[in-house]
């Protein structure tokens, strides 16, 4: 039985090995860098587009939890404690193996968090930020709950552009590699461009294996029936409130590991990656690839990201991403690959269906 | 016994006294109808049984605990379950899905393990998809499992919302107007589903303008004038109740 | 079953046989990644349209090494992780011969590795000295250092004798530099900063910002930023009656700014590459032929002010030249040695002695001190400003 | 802090807080009349500026200032025919993109036409170094302008929402899109006039505070976020209420740089959005009941 639902996620792994066969027969496998960066931009997507389209909440304001994520694990991971060794919090980090030291670029004494603390500190930190903005935010409706995510947004922006500590308008630089386990390590260096697609696409893989779970799930049920008619829902025991905040905060927590994977990966973080045209980016995707459609999105977001991170629009980039959300929302609100897709396979659409 | 009891209640819109120190019982295994006047606040009082609404002040007592200032998703966890007077189905999805959201409290799978698709999760899901197959059996209505239900015609979409409400197994089920906009034919039917309902040990609180349909199948009825309890008796003893000939059947002709 | 991974697949191989480049004749690829739109697009607008045009005239002479320059360029709108995914595919795909730009620190700062890495000249427009200290051998900078800015700023306020200052500047990567050179000069010089503001770029209206230095009894202030902001700061500081002597960044450079301030600007002193007072230079200036060239010809085409920002895109294109001749062909290593070794080169922003240790090849003689008289730069002198 | 010194504060606050409030009641009256939020309102403003420059090349400043209106309104006009009117029963969400969608596709045009340049009008008055003193107070007589013209649309606005048969129809839309119908007048010509009166205030606005701001492609989306907290604050759809607000918060903000650093001007104010949100969201000076009886 479990075999038909997995379906997807197994063709989507195929593809994913396809592609970079693909790339290599081609001998193009220096698109997969910019593969790699967007299937990182992906993990936002799908989880927004669970929240948008499945839940009904808009969000303009997830770009950043992105950039909280980045920018903690930036932070953490270059701000040199070797100044304060001695000092006994950073004594009790160091005996608990949390701290790494090195060489930084003129060669003096750097001693800095290690990146897999660094990455739960990120993770943890956005959870808590999540939490305690999506509990007041989320009961609000339409124009207001856009508005307060879009000031949540502009928020972020102005502190890490305002903040010195974060390098301000220069953002982090120099940022280390990440190694991951097994010799697996997150980083930009050529020689491993393979490898480091085939971490970010298993972390997508493992982001939709979940993410089409929960979407066939009591749960996933729930979250449409609030998007539909949140009262009857409430009437029918769903405690809304609380679903919503969930989803909320699971889906900042999927941004925030793009946000840390995508800076390692980078090297480095800048305050674009919290602007509100990134924000509106992701929602534009969402509805393009069909607001309640998780393989449309992470279709549209690999497809856009991909040509926009190549630079095929050129000075019009944004103008690409308004003129499709005018597009998309002018002429078919529900997406383009939603229509076409609900005829052809509604095993996708309607989980209910696709489980015997 | 008493499975619900309303005490005092009382709620205020700005200069409307929607609800005015009501207060009432609804006993167990009971079919009790709420009638009165439009505006008379019928839906104002099922909203603040509900807990949609919060009252001003009063209590409401529901099997033994008093559950006034709880949320509806608690007052449905303790086992009422409601319809609405305007439809409130869930657009883009099936009849069957609509009724399965009503075996919410009846199932458990969370976020987590929803997640990782653990076993018992998807034995909970075939679980909660042959009850709503069940109910939609008992209600007749099994053909229309896959449509989507608010593309279904209207007296189909009643059916359906009363089935998402069964599917919560409530103690206590509050219907509000489920006769409206139905013909004379459906609504016979659905007096005779509301009383087979009532059968199977469920007790009911409905809001009805159909008089015919009160007087057939209630045990009690509640009258309300402008937020004012006026009578609260026997159908036979309504009919012949002076004050609610006067503000209401008198005007109504019923 | 048909899904949209399998879908995905076809596309994205589809787009993969697309892609391709086909190679013409004997050219020489240069990437160039500037901030043409974006929150620096004051920086990337002229630098992307200067080297658009130099390259249009280098190929009409001939181009350089004897090939035509096929010119590679990518608007970042000052993004870092678009510079980045930008820098590799010019390095890995283009195998692009150099790169110029880009034009913020912040995002040279994250490419200078990737520059190093894939074995490729990088011509940084941005001003930060972190680009070329350390020295990364592939990694050069064309405009001037902050510090050297800030420290002409501090030498006229010495002959002024200002002690206690004012410093403003904008929540940008222009913004900050400056800020950090001025915080870190100010004391060798014996300056006190009693204020110290940073404001947003989008700012519209300063005179809170300009209050609380009146407050302060300052003696002089710089305002450090190269937006709108600039503008309004000096007219704002004058409506409130602040009438100290206001210095700027060089950022100032932009006559649209002097002319946006009107009469406010006037007496503004800051300095700048000579680019902006070409025409009133002594008929000896090394520079002058230089600049003057530049500028006509950026001006007739393009019916806008040259700045100093368009200058370095400039500066680059034409250091890469000088390097390539010199290294007598196109071979990388030998013109990445031959560039490390030029010198005195005469530029837009100043006279470019390269070497193993410094990268920036700009002293500070590459600044002026300019002003604004009758709504135009000149020369400042102090002669000139007593009267 | 000396006596002269709060009042110069005082002064930058009513500036500030005086373009915020004129942003906002555009931002009001289309809500008013739609309950749609323009998310493109700051490109209004942004439009009116920029065509106000370029037509002040060829034309005198009145007859440029009154051709960005125009212009602007057109645009308006234009805007809510092609991209709204014939949309059936959209929902909020819908809009809410639809206009987010309209603002980045006006300030890229913008970028198009015009660079990435700035531009201003001339002082109406004046350069830019004159101001009025009054003691040691200073104040730039654009300033004054500013306030001057807002009073006046605001009582211009006042009297046609009040006194006009065209304001009352208006009105009588906002309260009940039926029954305005059933009465005989357009509903939908009503929408686009709530966007044609949108368009011009904020071309006006942004003619009259472009010697002091200057005017960019991009100007107009940190307006936007300004005018829109302004609206909130105030209770949106409350214009009067909204030039109390404006004023409010253009006085905190001038005022806050004494705590904090200018950089987190913004901040300040957004936060002041999201607690206002969170516990009045009805604004500071509507309650609940009011914003729903929605008046102009």
């Amino acid at each position: 039985m479990g075999r038909r639902r997995n379906l997807p996620i197994v063709a989507l792994a195929m593809a994913v090995i396809a592609v970079q066969l693909l790339t290599a027969a081609a001998g193009k496998p220096q698109y997969l860098t910019q593969l790699t960066m967007a299937g990182y931009y992906s993990l936002v997507i799908v989880g927004l587009t669970l929240l948008m389209g499945y839940t009904g909440q808009i969000s303009l304001g997830h770009a950043g939890f992105f950039a909280i994520g980045g920018y903690t694990s930036g932070l953490l991971t270059t701000y040199n404690l070797h100044p304060l060794i001695g000092q006994i919090p950073v004594s009790i980090l160091q005996a608990c193996g949390l701290l790494v030291s090195g060489k930084d670029l003129y060669g003096a004494d750097l001693l800095v968090v290690r990146p897999w603390a660094a990455c739960v500190v990120a993770l943890l930190v956005t959870i808590g930020i999540a939490y305690l903005v999506g509990k007041p935010v989320l009961k609000l409706k339409g124009h207001y709950l856009a508005m307060a995510t879009l000031g949540f947004g502009t928020i972020v922006y102005k502190v890490v552009l305002g903040s010195s500590l974060v390098g301000a308008a220069d953002g982090i630089s120099d940022i280390p590699a990440f190694p991951l386990f097994a010799g697996l390590v997150v980083t930009g260096k050529s020689a491993l461009r393979a490898q480091n697609y085939y971490v970010a696409w298993g972390l997508v893989l493992g982001a939709m294996a979940l993410l089409t779970n929960l979407i066939r799930s009591r749960v996933g049920r729930a979250l449409r029936a609030i998007h539909g008619a949140e009262d009857a829902a409430n009437a029918m025991g769903v405690d809304t409130g609380r679903y919503k905040l969930q989803m909320f905060v699971l889906s900042a927590a999927l941004a925030a590991l793009g946000g840390v994977f995508l800076t390692h990966y980078n090297g480095g973080i800048g305050p674009s990656e919290a602007s509100v045209m990134k924000s509106v980016r992701y929602v534009a995707i969402v509805a393009v690839g069909g607001m309640a459609n998780l393989w449309g999105a992470l279709f549209m977001g690999v497809l856009l990201n991909f040509l926009s991170l190549r630079g095929s629009f050129g000075s019009y980039d944004d103008a690409v991403f308004g003129l499709i959300l005018l597009a998309i929302m002018l002429f078919a609100p529900d997406g383009l690959l939603r229509a076409e897709f609900a005829r052809r396979l509604p095993g996708l659409r309607r989980g209910q269906k696709a489980a015997p | 016994m008493s499975l619900l009891v309303v005490k005092d209640l009382c709620k205020r819109f700005g200069g409307l006294q929607a609800v005015d120190n009501v207060s009432f019982a609804v006993a167990s295994g009971s079919i009790k109808a709420l009638i009165g006047p439009n505006g008379a606040g019928k839906t104002t009082l099922f909203n603040l049984i509900f807990g949609a609404l919060l009252p001003d002040s009063g209590q409401v007592w529901f099997d033994g605990k008093q559950t006034d200032g709880w949320k509806p998703h608690q007052v449905a966890a303790a086992g009422m379950a409601r319809t609405f007077q305007h439809i409130r189905l869930f657009p883009k999805m099936s009849a069957l899905d609509n009724i399965a959201v009503g075996r919410h409290v009846h199932s458990r799978a969370g976020f987590l393990a929803s997640m990782l698709g653990l076993p018992w999760t998807r034995r909970e899901q075939r679980a909660v998809r042959e009850k709503a197959l069940e109910i939609m059996r008992f209600l007749g209505v099994e053909e229309l499992a896959d449509g989507e239900a608010t593309s279904l015609a209207y007296g189909q979409q009643r059916i359906v919302e009363l089935g998402r409400a069964l599917a919560c197994e409530p103690k206590l089920l509050l219907l509000d107007e489920p006769a409206a906009g139905l013909n004379m034919r459906e609504t016979s039917e659905m007096a005779k589903l509301i009383a087979r309902i009532r059968d199977t040990g469920v007790t009911v609180l409905l809001v009805e303008h159909d008089m015919t349909l009160v007087m057939n199948i209630s045990d009690e009825v509640l009258v309300l004038s402008y937020g004012e309890k006026i009578a609260d008796d026997k159908p036979l003893a309504i009919q012949k109740h002076p004050e609610v000939i006067k503000v209401y059947l008198g005007e109504d002709d019923a | 079953m048909k899904t949209p991974g399998i879908l995905a697949t076809l596309i994205l191989a589809s787009l993969l046989g697309a892609g391709a480049t086909q190679a013409r004749g004997p050219t020489i690829k240069i990437g160039a990644i500037f901030s043409v739109t974006g929150p620096a697009a004051n920086l990337g607008g002229p630098e992307a349209r200067t080297l658009e045009m130099l390259v249009q005239e280098a190929n009409k002479r001939g181009g350089i090494g004897g090939s035509q320059i096929e010119l590679v360029l990518k608007d970042s709108a000052s993004s870092p992780e678009k510079a980045i995914s930008f820098a590799k595919q010019l390095i890995e795909e283009d195998k692009v011969f150099a790169i110029i730009g880009p034009s913020t620190s912040g995002e040279t700062l994250k490419i200078k590795g990737i520059a190093e890495e894939g074995k490729t000249m990088l011509l940084s427009c941005a001003a930060a000295e972190a680009i070329v200290n350390p020295v990364a051998s592939y990694v050069f900078k064309v405009a001037p250092n902050d510090s050297h800015a800030a420290r002409r700023i501090f030498e006229q306020m010495k002959k002024m004798g200002i002690a206690k200052i004012g410093l403003l500047s904008s929540n940008t990567g222009f913004g900050k530099a400056g800020k950090e050179q001025v915080e870190k000069l100010a004391p060798s010089f014996g300056i006190g900063i009693v204020a110290n503001e940073v404001y947003e770029k989008e700012a519209t209206d300063l005179t809170a910002v300009v209050t609380k230095l009146k407050a302060a009894n300052v003696q002089a202030f710089i305002n450090w930023s190269i937006e709108p902001a600039q503008a309004i700061v000096i007219k704002n500081a004058r409506q409130v009656g602040l009438s100290v002597p206001v210095f700027q960044s060089h950022g100032f450079g932009n006559i649209q700014y002097a002319k946006a301030a009107g009469p406010a600007a006037e007496g503004v002193i800051f300095p700048a590459s000579r680019l902006l007072v070409a025409d009133s230079l002594p008929a000896g200036d090394k520079q002058k032929p230089v600049l003057l060239k530049y500028k006509q010809s950026y001006e007739a085409r393009y019916h806008e002010d040259a700045s100093t920002f368009g200058g370095h895109a400039h500066d680059a294109l034409l250091l890469l030249g000088k390097a390539v001749e010199k290294a007598g062909g196109l071979d990388k290593e030998k013109v990445r040695a031959a560039l490390e070794s030029l010198q005195g080169v005469v530029g837009t922003a100043g006279i470019f002695n390269f070497s193993a240790h410094d990268h920036g090849g700009l002293d500070m003689d590459a600044f002026e001190m300019q002003t604004v008289k009758n709504g135009k730069f000149v020369v400042y002198s102090d002669a000139a400003a007593k009267q | 802090m000396s006596l002269a010194l709060l009042f110069q504060y005082l002064v930058a606050g009513i500036t500030y807080g005086t373009i915020y409030a004129i942003v906002a009641i555009g931002f009001n009256i289309i809500y008013n009349a739609t309950g749609i939020i323009n998310f493109a309102q700051g490109e209004f403003v942004m439009l009116g500026g920029m065509i106000g420059v370029t037509l002040r090349a060829l034309l005198p400043m009145p007859v440029a200032i009154a051709g960005a209106v125009i212009a602007t309104m057109l645009v308006g006009a234009l805007i809510e025919m092609l991209f709204i009117r014939w949309l059936r029963r959209p929902s909020v969400l819908r809009l809410i993109i639809i206009t987010i969608g309209l603002s980045i596709a006006i300030r890229e045009l913008a970028l198009l036409l015009w660079g990435e340049g700035v531009r201003a009008l001339p002082y109406f008055t004046g350069t830019a170094v004159t101001s009025l003193s009054v003691g040691d107070v200073h104040i730039s007589p654009q300033v004054l302008w500013v306030l001057g013209i807002s009073a006046v649309m605001v009582a211009a606005l006042n009297f046609f929402f009040a006194r006009t048969l065209l304001g009352r129809q208006m009105r009588a839309c906002a309260c009940n899109r039926e029954a305005a119908q059933l009465c005989g007048i357009s509903a939908k010509n009503m929408v686009t006039l709530s966007f044609v009166l949108s368009a011009g205030i904020g071309a006006l606005a942004g003619c009259v505070i472009s010697p002091i701001t200057y005017v960019q492609y991009d100007s107009g989306s940190s307006l936007a976020l300004k005018g829109f907290t302004v609206a909130i604050l105030g209770g949106l759809g409350n214009s009067m209420a909204a030039v109390a607000a404006g004023l409010l918060l253009g006085t905190l903000e001038s005022f806050s740089i004494w705590v904090m650093p200018a950089a987190y001007k913004d901040v300040i104010a957004i936060s002041i959005l999201l607690l206002i949100l969170f516990v009045r969201p009805s604004g500071l000076f509507g309650n609940a009941e009011a914003a729903r009886l929605k008046d102009y």
